[in-house]
């Protein structure tokens, strides 16, 4: 009767065998044919490999003229994530603590505006943004309004992303906030501390999952975002995301355009490698 | 009740409490109710400054409610509480000078041992050496200091305990909560850690409202005792006053054992009743202050086992004339190690229960079956307040009660 | 009760009685409900103008509505969208639980899953789309359209529902797991039983996330739709880019947005219904 | 040292000598079917349906967005479409990888019916490879109540109306041309010099307008954008709901662009795909397609049924001294090609 | 020692187990490690079919650990585990007929009370009817019936713990372990719950082994007890023997309070020793049996404080006799309600504790500072296994062990 227990690993890896085999399949495979094309010699047709083999795709992408894109991107996604973050996290408290029985209701609630188009939604911020859009008129009543409103700045890029990413915030630290034990916080004013002092050393860290992943979902997607800036933002909106696709689109640069994807995945998987312990649980 | 100056004898003089000290926490006719239930019932309650004040009631009562209450987690639905004689509605926690020993500890799960002691005094400043010195004292209280860096999930249950009072101790608040601060203990380290309180209590004149479900505990440690029933106030008094003259049937059976009599008026003579029921051969007892009785009169009255003699029936060592004494037979004798515990079945179908010190080796005790006279001088029958009820237990007729909120 | 005099400074501020609602929290929600539904409202008044034009109005009219629905590659378009979406999010949910179950507690190898199950996140759209492509037709000949479709719609989705879960999983109280076993119940009982339960807000946020990924994209779906199947979002991205959002699709956003929330509402109503069914239930069961 | 390798991502063997001229075409697949795969919007009600009753062929019609959708789908061999409608400059690169099949002229009677221009240009010289499918021209669209003035040249964008919210395409060949027309240069040179050029000058302009993008329409029929590099085509659509929208040939000049009909090399129903394009040769269909979609239409015959007000429209039919400021877009080889492509980039970038 | 018959006297005969009856739960050599800690280090145990078993020992001294090696939650490092003769390794828990009370009660937030109590019955296929019963008997015995409906999170502390129980029980298995069951309960309910638990243990047979912190507890309830200490078994015994011939100074120690004294071997005679030292007139006591001691032997003896009487120093009534004895000064006194302990310096700077119930009332009690003569019947002083040790308290001499691993 007695049995030995299947190992740990071994139920792990069983686990994620049907993820393994379709990312292997689906994803790893077709990047392998990228890595291949990053290395290839540059021809205007597509999907093709040229010989001769060269490293000239990687040394242009690593030309310093694409820094300013690198820190745009990064500015963009590391602010949508913050505002998102911002907006997110009452809403999720929120609907976590006091929704009672709405709350799925309320969540769901969230999601209802992602049934729109996506590009409808985003040609209906363009809209409200214009100059003479109902936001710029709604700020002109109190003096805030700018001249040609505010379509084609990088506010308007962060207000885009934010609105398109903004669940993917919210439904992590709804998950995280849902989880977390109230009496902590009890605990934490008992002890003396404020609201502040407690949402930041006792409510932020028990809800860290949660941001953990909330922060991943929308800054990786929205730094890989172009179509957003390219609708709402104004002539420097280029992104590396958006770098990448004009590389392939108009056959630009097809082996320049997968040097700099596999460049980023290797940034990733290192910043990946290099994270803490206490993000292990989540990423 | 609450404010007079000390009645009863008081055997350890340094723990007489000043009961003209100011007020501290006045809780005047508070009520808590949940969706379906009334939690707490319209209590009146006034703890002094540097008392060590116990609240004792059964499980489900409102102890845990009331303690949230008075440190700011939820607002009464009605009545008031006060700390320092300022009304505290609407003020949150973190302004209260309160700290709690939570019942479920809420040790912060992502914070070690010493970040979760020092937390509370982060916030008054202490910084560097001051504050490690403070952590480490208190970490040494509770002897918990090799755990410093452990996180409170690596901790056994009386470990995480300990955390939890090491925490709310070393803020040093004027007003000390502790909701059954040391229930996870062993009694050795519970002993000693009553003794530690105690004394940090009498050094620092932090005032402790105490929640215990140890009877003995409420009794040792503290200055007054309350005992709640089903979200009311039964009973506030000095410990021996709760004990020795329990004045409601509730009181006289959750402290300690009690032998609980339904008995009748039969006879008054100044100050003494005469009453007959509960198979007792003569009952005697002294009329409480302040109460009549009449002829005739349905009444309760209870005496301590400990208050009851032995006696063989047959043996040659009888009761002193004029005690109240009664005969039946051994129905169950239960060892306790300090003392043996024997029920005895009386006529009348109750069954009485006598502690005997076992001064002896425990062989020398009687066994199932044997014969015996119990009894006891009368002035130690406590007549009770309330009138009699049903057949049931009290803590079972008080649960009935409370469903019917 | 008369020596309640206090001769000290009072130790906290005035009382000031607190209200029992978080008002300051609620302002905060509806503001975050306004910036969610500001764009659909919009869309919903321009779907009644009566004018080709998506910016000025010109008078309330159903007709695009009407449009609408006689346009069969728009109707065969949203049908293919919402198979696949539907497809994706319980492909997604049920493979990507079943690996953030994997990788729960620690084990020789879960940092390079780790990283393996994030990558589809970092992979630029284009870059996806087109090795998907380059796969699917030269390496692997899958056909162009639904399964092609399918299959990198999850590859994209699942690390989504991955990280929702694990977030949900991560520092749940194993004591729950272990008293469901203690209580006799083998892995895959305690599993439904308890630990699905206590997860599946998350595992619910996943699927969500997988469906709305799967109902919006473009980019890669650009690149994948075969002949004779086109998704929703591709077809009208090649509209707008040809002569902007047209009318007939703000009125078919307003139209999805207002059947799901309605569904939401049937929802709601249903599971109150069914909630208070139940407690009645268990009423009974206490009283006999 | 252009080589196919035994990889994963490798040319597609030709199927035929790309050299001949006339080959038989035929279908793979002995199906009713022909599957159509063209811009969206860009047809006119009844063209098909009218083929479909008229040859018992089932159409399977799909649209894309741009040309580079359309190239990484034919690129990679085998998606199913029979006929596809890329643009001038992309029809050069099918052709140079041998993306697309020459054309059996055996079966298209009704080539007679093309305008001259269309079948000598020097993107498909004989028509060995495609078929116009409709032409326009690169130019400007303007809102002339904002702009509060006429618009003749690319100086528009100097207007302080026009200011941060004017346009410029977002294709190299078309937006690199703007650069090189403004500097009087030839949007088809090949001089490094005078790309190097309009790439500063692209540079300098880029500070004054609004966006870099090839999504107009929405822009100026809303009316966020007074001034916008278009094609003409998308001009006539914007100007349907917003008359107030004018649009010009700029006096520097600008490019001549055709949407072309091929059949891919892989295409299955290669014979069906010839008997549409013979179809839409026909002067009836001609004319109702250009009708429809009030582009510029290739075919001759067609012309009498052409609306009266469009062939009277300068703007889709430049008089002959215009369109000679209208070249083609040339195919410069891949590594001038190449050049622009990364001039484009910098543009964008910088 | 742990298998064999009955030795001692046994005061309540219905509650004898059959230690002739198979072993249910084996335990051989069993050690478990955490990183920085042994938590249980070679414990060998073996628990009787039918037997209640119950293991008292100092918060963090493993307890909570070996329970959950026996329920199957971790395996253990070295050593066996045995259930009903079948070796456990490798076996998942849920295939072990083996409930538990958790410590931490553990109960399942997402369903009702109603559900938790369901949710080892549904396993065990019980649907309808009968499972309906088998709850709603459940949920009464624990008091909670008009709570069925209520999740854990509204519930008191101690009624949760209640719900953990009922859950426990209603499964039936054939072995119930029991993490400190009855911890956050107050007496009353404590003491009915404990009568509650023992009756079931006597009718369906289960096997209990059961954790508690609550010595008096573990006499009353146990067939037989261990102390552990520091993830060691210091006894195994029936109650009487673990309460009155502690076989260490931990135990003697941790069990009750003990008057411990180091002293050392003056004479033998026979098997009595003559010892001196702790201030003692004539200190007698007995040797174990299968001990030896020879003269100038330093050992440790004890005394129970219930085992000594207190005189009037200079009062008439003078201990008999043939009694060790000495003089002191009461130092303290505690009213605990049904006893009073007296604290009396001795000379030599130690003190001794004497509990006295209190038949009478307390104000006949002695007060601070008078000189008292204590004695006791040499035949109950103890000496004890281990040597002497510093000067330190037992249980923290245990614990500075403890800090060795
Ligand atoms: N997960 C863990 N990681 C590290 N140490 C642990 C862990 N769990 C328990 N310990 C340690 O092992 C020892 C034994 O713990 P255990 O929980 O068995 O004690 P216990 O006897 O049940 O105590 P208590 O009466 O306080 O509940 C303790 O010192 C504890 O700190
Ligand atoms: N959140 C809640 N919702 C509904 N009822 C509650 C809630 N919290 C407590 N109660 C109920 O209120 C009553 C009082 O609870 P409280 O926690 O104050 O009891 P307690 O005296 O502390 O008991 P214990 O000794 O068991 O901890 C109980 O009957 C309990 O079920
Ligand atoms: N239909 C417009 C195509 C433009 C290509 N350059
Ligand atoms: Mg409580
Ligand atoms: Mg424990």
């Amino acid at each position: 009767m007695a049995r030995r227990r299947v190992p740990r690993w071994l139920a792990a890896n069983l686990l994620l065998l049907p993820a393994g085999f379709w990312l292997a399949v689906f994803l790893l495979v077709p990047l392998a044919l990228v890595v291949e094309y990053s290395f290839a010699t540059r021809d205007t047709g597509p999907l093709r490999v040229v010989l001769p083999w060269t490293t000239r795709a990687y040394r242009t992408a690593l030309d310093p003229a694409f820094l300013p894109i690198f820190g745009r991107t990064l500015t963009y996604a590391g602010l949508t994530a913050l505002a998102c973050l911002l907006l997110g996290f009452p809403l999720a408290w929120f609907i976590a603590r006091h929704a009672g029985r709405f709350r799925t209701a309320l969540l769901a609630a969230v999601l209802v505006p992602f049934w729109a188009s996506y590009l409808a939604r985003i040609y209906a911020w363009k809209a409200l943004l214009d100059g003479e859009g109902l936001v710029n008129r709604l700020l002109g009543l109190v003096g805030l309004d700018r001249d040609g409103g505010f379509l084609l700045t990088d506010g308007a890029v962060i207000l885009g992303l934010t609105y398109g990413f903004l669940p993917f915030m919210v439904l992590p630290l709804y998950v995280a906030c849902e989880r977390f034990d109230y009496r902590l916080v009890e605990a934490s004013y008992d002890l003396g501390h404020g609201r502040v002092s407690t949402f930041f050393r006792v409510v932020l860290p028990g809800v860290w999952p949660g941001v953990l992943a909330g922060s991943l979902l929308v800054l990786v997607p929205a730094a890989g975002d172009f179509v957003t800036p390219k609708l709402l933002g104004g002539v420097d909106q280029s992104t590396f995301g958006s770098v990448i696709d004009d590389q392939f689109r108009g056959g630009n640069n097809w082996p320049l355009g997968s040097a700099m994807a596999v460049l980023l995945l290797l940034l990733v998987v290192v910043v990946l490698m290099l994270r803490g312990r206490r993000g292990e649980d989540v990423l | 009740m609450t404010d007079e100056p000390p009645g009863g004898f008081h055997p350890v003089a340094e723990r007489t409490p000043d009961t003209y000290a100011p007020v501290e926490v006045g809780i005047y006719g508070v009520t808590k109710c949940f969706s379906d239930q009334v939690a707490v019932d319209g209590i009146d309650l006034q703890v002094h400054e540097g008392e060590f004040f116990s609240v004792l009631g059964p499980s489900g009562c409102g102890k845990t409610t009331l303690l949230r209450m008075i440190a700011g987690f939820a607002d009464p639905d009605s009545g008031r509480i006060e700390l320092d004689g300022v009304d505290m509605v609407g003020v949150p926690p973190y302004r209260r000078d309160v700290n709690t020993v939570f019942q479920s500890y809420a040790l912060f799960p992502h914070m070690t041992v010493w970040d979760n002691v020092a937390y509370g005094l982060r916030r008054k400043r202490l910084r560097g050496a001051e504050l490690r010195r403070r952590v480490a004292e208190h970490l040494e209280l509770v002897q918990l200091a090799r755990f410093a860096k452990r996180r409170p999930t690596e901790l056994s249950g009386g470990q995480q305990q300990r955390v939890a009072i090491a925490r709310a101790l070393a803020a040093r608040p004027r007003l000390l909560l502790l909701d059954e601060p040391l229930g996870a203990l062993d009694a050795q380290l519970r002993k000693q850690m009553q003794i530690e309180l105690m004394q940090i209590q009498r050094e620092v004149g932090t005032t402790f409202l105490y929640v215990t479900h140890d009877q003995e505990e409420a009794l040792v440690l503290s200055h007054r005792v309350a005992v709640m029933n089903a979200g009311r106030v039964e009973q506030v008094g000095y410990p021996e006053d709760v004990y020795e003259r329990p004045s409601t049937r509730f009181v006289a059976g959750f402290i300690g054992t009690s032998n609980i009599m339904d008995v009748k008026v039969s006879d008054m003579d100044g100050e003494w009743l005469e009453l007959t029921g509960g198979g007792v051969e003569r009952l005697r007892a002294v009329l409480p202050d302040g109460h009549s009785a009449r002829h005739g009169q349905q009444l309760s009255v209870t005496v301590r086992p400990e208050k009851l003699h032995l006696y063989d029936a047959d043996g040659e060592e009888q009761p002193p004339p004029g005690w109240c004494s009664l005969a039946g037979t051994v129905a169950d004798v239960v060892y306790t190690g300090m003392s043996t515990q024997y029920v005895v079945d009386v006529p009348g179908g109750d069954s009485l229960v006598a502690f005997v010190q076992n001064t002896r080796r425990i062989s020398d005790a009687g066994t199932p079956g044997q014969p015996v006279r119990m009894a006891w001088d009368p002035e130690f029958t406590v007549v009770l307040d309330s009138p009699a009820r049903g057949g049931a237990e009290p803590a079972e007729a008080e649960r009935t009660k409370e469903e019917v909120h | 009760m008369s020596q309640t005099v206090t001769t000290r400074e009072p130790a906290t501020r005035p009382a000031r009685r607190r209200t029992g609602r978080p008002w300051a929290l609620i302002v905060a929600v509806c503001l975050v409900f306004g910036f969610l539904y500001a764009p659909i409202v919009w869309l919903a008044l321009v779907s009644f103008n009566d004018s080709r034009t998506v910016s000025r109005f010109t008078g309330f009219s159903t007709h695009w509505y009407a449009e609408l629905v006689q346009d069969e590659r728009v109707i065969a378009a949203l049908g293919l969208t919402l198979r696949i979406a539907l497809s994706s999010a319980v492909v997604c949910t049920i493979v990507g639980t079943l690996a953030a179950f994997g990788l729960r507690r620690t084990f020789r190898g879960r940092g390079l899953w780790t990283v393996v199950l994030t990558l589809p996140l970092v992979v630029p759209e284009v870059v996806m789309g087109v090795s998907l492509l380059a796969f699917f037709v030269k390496l692997a000949g899958i056909p162009l359209g639904f399964w092609a479709l399918l299959a990198a719609h999850v590859a994209f989705s699942l690390s989504f529902v991955v990280v929702v879960v694990r977030s949900r999983l991560a520092g749940m109280d194993t004591r729950l797991q272990e008293a469901a076993a203690d209580l006799g119940a083998g892995p895959l009982t305690a599993f439904r039983t308890v630990t699905l339960p206590l997860v599946a807000p998350a595992i619910a946020a996943g699927s969500a996330f997988a469906f709305l990924l799967s109902f919006d994209d473009v980019v890669i779906s650009s690149y994948l739709t075969g002949v004779g199947s086109t998704t929703l979002p591709v077809f009208v991205y090649g509209q707008a880019s040809k002569r902007g959002v047209s009318p007939e699709i703000v009125a078919l956003s307003t139209a999805m947005v207002g059947v799901s929330a309605l569904l939401l509402l049937i929802g709601v109503a249903v599971v109150t219904w069914r909630a208070r069914r139940v407690g009645r239930r268990v009423d009974l069961t206490v009283a006999g | 040292a252009q080589g196919a390798t035994a990889c994963a991502i490798s040319e597609a063997p030709p199927r035929n000598a790309s050299g001949a001229t006339n080959t038989k075409a035929s279908n793979n697949v002995a199906e009713n079917r022909l599957n159509f795969f063209n811009w969206t919007d860009y047809i006119a009600k009844d063209t098909i349906p009218g083929f479909e009753k008229e040859s018992g062929i089932g159409v399977t019609y799909d649209n894309f967005s741009s040309n580079d959708e359309l190239e990484a789908k034919i690129a990679t061999g085998a998606p199913g479409y029979d006929l596809v409608v890329p643009s001038d400059n992309f029809l050069r690169r099918f052709v140079r990888t041998n993306l697309v099949r020459p054309l059996d002229h055996d079966l298209l009677p009704n080539l007679k019916n093309l305008e001259r221009r269309f079948r000598e240009a020097d993107y498909d010289p004989g028509n060995r490879f495609s078929v116009p499918w409709a032409w326009g021209t690169t130019g400007l669209a303007y809102s002339r109540s904002q702009l509060g003035t006429e618009v003749t040249g690319f100086d528009a964008y100097d207007l302080p109306a026009a200011r941060g919210r004017s346009i410029v395409l977002d294709e190299a060949r078309d937006g690199m041309g703007l650069g090189l027309l403004a500097l009087g240069y030839d949007p088809n040179t090949k001089d490094a010099q005078q790309i190097e050029e309009a790439t500063r000058y692209l540079l300098d302009l880029k500070k004054k307008i609004g966006q870099i993008t090839s999504d107009v329409v929405e822009p100026l029929t809303s009316g966020q954008t007074p001034l916008a590099q278009v094609y003409s085509g998308d001009a006539f659509q914007a100007k349907d709901t917003n008359p107030d929208l004018e649009y010009v040939i700029p006096e520097e000049g600008g490019l001549t662009y055709v949407d072309l009909l091929c059949v891919p090399a892989t295409a299955p129903h290669a014979e069906n795909a010839h008997r549409f394009i013979d179809y839409i040769l026909r002067p009836d269909v001609g004319a109702e397609l250009a009708n429809t979609i009030r582009y510029g239409s290739a075919n001759t015959a067609a012309k009498p049924m052409i609306d009266k007000e469009l062939l009277d429209n300068p703007m889709v039919y430049p008089p002959a001294d215009v369109l000679a400021k209208l070249p083609f877009t040339k195919d410069l080889g891949p590594d001038v090609e190449a050049r622009y492509a990364d001039a484009w980039t910098k543009v964008k970038t910088g």
